[in-house]
């Protein structure tokens, strides 16, 4: 029997990752490609820490983090009143620190790789540097933008490690698709397995295809011919 | 190359780590013969040994996964339980005696148990709560390991305040004196048998790993698991 | 008034040079920088621009003061209020036409000078099109256009026409001359074209050796010899044929070809690529309006 | 007591896996910028697939494919004579399929991103498309590729998932760094698994640094100042 | 023998047009296209490039086919051998001014040619540099010189030297024209300027309203009025001026400014910006050399 909640939790989780994370990353990755500071290349470094502990270990450092006995997880909790272990907002503080370098990464790339008469033209016009990255610069990267959405949502969505190790696997509310079928897969289930991975898959492939020929123009032509 | 010949590779169970270290330095002791220990869930380790990993033995935490491997050829004979795991209920915080009826309090925010889908021990916690009837009452409280071992990291970690594991895992020589214990009624759960068996690499039968097989059953490995925390048969 | 004086270090094709450009401009006239190729024409620019930060000096416009090295007053472009056409035109790639000219707009300002402009720019069928698929021309009327929406006090124009063919460059030529009047900017203008600066600027700075010249007449400027009574101009010979007893002399005169008969002692020492002047004492010339 | 070993191993697999990755994915991500063709978006999304399983279950489809039961696994056994299970060449192949898309979306974007010109006036030049790659167009795009091959770098490291399934954590063979941390945390030896990371982290970060350093030109600019 | 029928659909300022571009050029000689802004001057030389596809046509070059649209013949780019100035440049980012050429050089060619270009565009102080650090004409000098290192068959300059001051434009007109004799290439020319145009060029080919004109003397094209003894040319009044009891005026012809004295009655209707013909009916020049 298919359980759908776990396939909910798991793109509801994507999308808030996904979004947090352009957020996040914008204003980063735009301070790492422009700035001349001496601290830049330990701060570029560092971006790209998470991904070189394995998932479950950094999992693990979160947890201890997170945890009351720890004064980080015990000011979240007594200030903050957040309870971040083993729940929804947990997990995706969880994803947004482990998907960072995927989103940051490519967007600082394309900022890096547009021509500096952009940024000056739009100056002199009189425009805030914020303007001028959402309406001139993040336009004219969108190819970076996009493989930069696509690599942290697909990662958030296949991600289980760090998920399963601060989320505790609980049914509905931290139970995400990786971890159901990473359980099946364990419990030597494999036709539910599969069932469930060619669910995830089917998804996500609908979703990430929808994405790729929105960008391509096929989607616009295809009305356009309907439209005619 | 001339290691590998001498090496049996033994599988096993997350849980049966430790004791398996000490079973190993006491064979080691008698025998020329190296072992390599790898350590996973049995799930893994079955389904590495399905694809044709090359183990020699497989140590599991239950009966279902080498019984899996036996039903599909792949071992030389059927399971043998070589001891039985015990359920304790676990806690690293002082302040909390670890008694089913604490279970229920207020400040017990979070009980950890080992994935009852995958895990022996979690089946085994789950008839517990079941038979005190304690289930619809802690139901919200409980977060899954995926296994043994990570409901052990829930446990050490403090992120769940009490969580039921292995008598094994809390007299591990790095847990030995950490928090508190308390056993559970074996009678209150389906005894979890824990199932050896030797790996068909080839027809022929590899003299090391029979050698090593006999050695599980020997009194002297026998006492070692005992003092590891299990029952035996 | 723009009172300007730059100190700035730049490497060019002769090696490291000091270059310094001070120079008082009126407001709301039209002044134009001139000089070789390399020499820091588009750097003084950028500075002014806010683009590019002078090695010392002081840059003030119409009583404020927009950078001052001694004072550590160094305005933003965005509180500059330039308009800067540049060089290479730096359209916005992912906006048409128009969305370039419209993101120009300051937030109160009427839109109709869009309309206006798209008129005058003659772009209005492509006004929906991305500068990408734009001939060099057509790409340069927008930078154009783009650097006037927004009425700024200072316009920077560098080579704003120099991709236009001549009919398109004498129209938009006189519709800078035109807005300029009409709203009252000050403009610099960088220009290789001779005409282009007669007939736009009411001043020049030449650029040589990163020294800028004081201002002078354009006029003046460019007229190599004094006038008396008699008629004179400098020409390149194009070509030479002979026709009976006479020769008749293709001569190029800034960007016009012309005509004349000559006696063949005239043409003797005469080649092809040779400069000449022409002259004649006595020239009444009929003058007939076209 | 520290086993180097799989240190060694680890970065031995990360350095093989992104030297492979490099050349796969540089005509892939060419191809996918500039291709018109209909079949585009789905290869786009098809690339980025390898991401929405979780490791151990991507692991576990890779197993089943490799093992001797299995048509692909026996020809490869057979006629290609090449043991993939259980063995350093499988990690490879294993990593490669993993990190695939973190290399091919960054070098897709940078090709994306480029001028048309560029190629064009190497084209005139009479140049071939192979050398216009190599020399124009990959040149010109090098944030772009400096961030694929970090990504894929950073992520081989701390990738186990696949590499536990496939790998098997043979010690000396197939046991990288990702795992022994992995084993050290269920084995609640926290303090070996503190060490362990720690070691991870500053080479990788020392690495990483490096790269950075030397691409920010600073390297140049202190060798510089030594000389001078 | 250069033949070219194209036929092409573009998306111009005016709407949709096609473009019909016929034209046969004589090998080794150099042809100018002209017409107005976003006329498709580029777009020609984009097809005969191979960077561009005509939707008819055929072009031959030397007697080798490199398109035929009725044969399905269409060879790369790579196997034209053209050179390319492209109108935006199209330097190499990564390469430096010198790596920029060397990259042009085809495997077993000479490399003196390198330097001698480099001394030819006057930037040896500058071969180190990245294309970005350039100013705008120097960057058009380096790709000119790109564009004839490999010694093409065909050269395809698109304004070559419109960013460039009137010393330095000389200076390349006639490094172009010698080496186009010295080395025999055909080349084509897209230019505004018509001095660059007459001195240049041995023909002439007009593009207008998706047409392009038979071949024609450029000097009779840009001649307005046949000689008959007398002297006379079109010319722009820039400035009037009383001196005395005359006028002096100053007229733009092409790009020269030049001085005349003008009787009161004469200069009766004009205004600065007019468009005169000035004419004289006994015109005995003096012609000195300088
Ligand atoms: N970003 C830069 N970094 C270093 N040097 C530069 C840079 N931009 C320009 N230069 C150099 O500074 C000098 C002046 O350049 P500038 O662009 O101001 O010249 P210009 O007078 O506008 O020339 P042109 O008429 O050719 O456009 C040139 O020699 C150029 O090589
Ligand atoms: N990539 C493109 N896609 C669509 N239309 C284009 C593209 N490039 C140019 N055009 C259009 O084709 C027409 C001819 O352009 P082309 O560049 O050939 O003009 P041109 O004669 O070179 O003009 P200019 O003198 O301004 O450079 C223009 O109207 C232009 O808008
Ligand atoms: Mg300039
Ligand atoms: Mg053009």
């Amino acid at each position: 029997m298919i359980d759908w909640d776990p396939l909910v939790l798991t793109f509801k989780l994507a999308a808030i990752t996904t979004g947090i994370l352009l957020v996040i990353a914008v204003p980063l990755a735009y301070y790492l490609a422009y700035s001349r500071s001496k601290l830049k290349p330990i701060l570029e470094t560092l971006v790209s820490m998470p991904l070189v502990l394995p998932p479950t270990v950094l999992g693990f450092y979160l947890l201890v983090t997170f945890s009351p006995g720890h004064p980080i997880g015990r000011f979240i909790e007594n200030e903050l009143g957040i309870q971040l272990l083993f729940s929804f907002p947990g997990l995706v503080i969880g994803s947004v620190i482990y998907s960072l370098p995927f989103m940051v990464q490519p967007i600082q790339a394309g900022f890096a790789g547009l021509p500096h008469a952009l940024k000056e033209a739009s100056y002199v016009l009189g425009k805030s540097r914020f303007t001028t990255v959402i309406r001139v610069l993040l336009p004219n990267m969108k190819p970076a933008l996009l493989s930069a959405v696509v690599l942290a949502f697909a990662h958030t969505v296949g991600e289980f490690g760090v998920v399963l190790m601060i989320g505790g696997n609980i049914p509905g509310r931290t139970r995400v698709a990786s971890i159901a079928v990473y359980d099946e897969v364990e419990a030597l289930n494999y036709d539910l397995a599969n069932t469930y991975s060619l669910i995830l898959f089917a998804i996500t492939f609908l979703l990430l295809l929808l994405v790729y020929l929105f960008n391509g123009g096929y989607l616009k032509r295809l009305f356009h011919k309907m439209r005619t | 190359a001339e290691k590998h010949t001498q090496t049996i590779r033994i599988a096993t169970a997350a849980n049966m780590q430790y004791a398996m270290r000490e079973l190993i330095k006491e064979f080691s002791a008698h025998h020329k013969i190296g072992c390599d220990m790898i350590v996973s869930s049995s799930g893994k380790l079955t389904g590495q040994i399905t694809a044709g990993a090359p183990y020699d033995i497989f140590v599991s935490a239950d009966m279902k996964y080498p019984e899996e491997i036996f039903e599909k050829g792949l071992s030389f004979e059927k399971p043998k339980v070589y001891a039985y795991g015990q359920l304790v209920l676990w806690t690293t915080t002082d302040s909390i005696s670890p008694t089913l009826e604490t279970l229920k309090q207020d400040h017990i925010q979070h009980i950890a148990v080992a994935n009852p889908k995958t895990a022996p021990y979690g089946v085994a916690a789950m008839q517990v709560l079941d038979k005190y009837d304690l289930m619809n009452d802690l139901k919200e409280k409980l977060v899954y390991g995926e296994s043994i071992a990570q409901t052990n990291q829930f446990i050490t970690s403090k992120a769940a305040e009490i969580g039921f594991t292995a008598k094994s895992v809390v007299l591990s020589p790095t847990m030995k004196n950490q928090g508190n214990y308390t056993e559970i009624d074996e009678k209150a759960y389906d005894r979890i048998r824990q199932g050896i068996v030797r790996i068909k690499r080839t027809d022929a039968e590899n003299k090391n790993t029979r050698i090593f097989y006999n050695f599980i059953f020997s009194p002297e490995a026998q006492q070692i698991l005992k003092t590891n925390g299990y029952a035996i048969p | 008034m723009i009172e300007i004086s730059l100190q700035k270090k730049l490497n060019t094709a002769d090696g490291n040079m000091m270059m310094q450009a001070d120079f008082e401009v009126e407001s709301g006239i039209i002044h134009t920088i001139y000089g070789a190729s390399g020499t820091g024409k588009t750097s003084i620019f950028r500075m002014l621009a806010g683009l590019l930060t002078p090695d010392a000096g002081k840059i003030v416009v119409n009583g404020q003061t927009w950078y001052d090295a001694a004072n550590k007053i160094n305005r933003k472009p965005q509180q500059r209020n330039v308009g800067f056409m540049f060089q290479d035109y730096a359209l916005f790639p992912n906006m048409s036409v128009r969305k370039n000219l419209e993101f120009a707009l300051k937030n109160e300002q009427n839109r109709v000078i869009i309309d206006q402009l798209m008129d005058i720019i003659a772009l209005n069928e492509l006004q929906h099109r991305k500068p990408e698929t734009l001939s060099g021309g057509q790409k340069q009327r927008v930078a154009l256009a783009r650097a006037l929406v927004n009425k700024p006090d200072l316009v920077l124009l560098d080579e704003p026409l120099a991709a236009l063919d001549k009919p398109m460059r004498q129209k938009l030529q006189k519709y800078v001359a035109e807005v300029q009047r009409e709203l009252g900017f000050t403009m610099l203008l960088i220009s290789h074209d001779v005409g282009e600066i007669l007939k736009l600027s009411q001043g020049i700075s030449v650029l040589e050796n990163g020294q800028l010249s004081p201002p002078r007449e354009p006029a003046s400027f460019f007229t190599s010899s004094a006038v008396s009574g008699k008629f004179q101009f400098e020409a390149e010979v194009i070509h030479i044929k002979r026709e009976g007893i006479v020769f008749i002399l293709n001569l190029l005169v800034g960007n016009r070809l012309i005509k004349i008969v000559a006696q063949p002692d005239d043409v003797e020492n005469l080649h092809v690529g040779d400069q000449v002047i022409v002259a004649s004492k006595g020239f009444n010339p009929l003058i007939y309006k076209v």
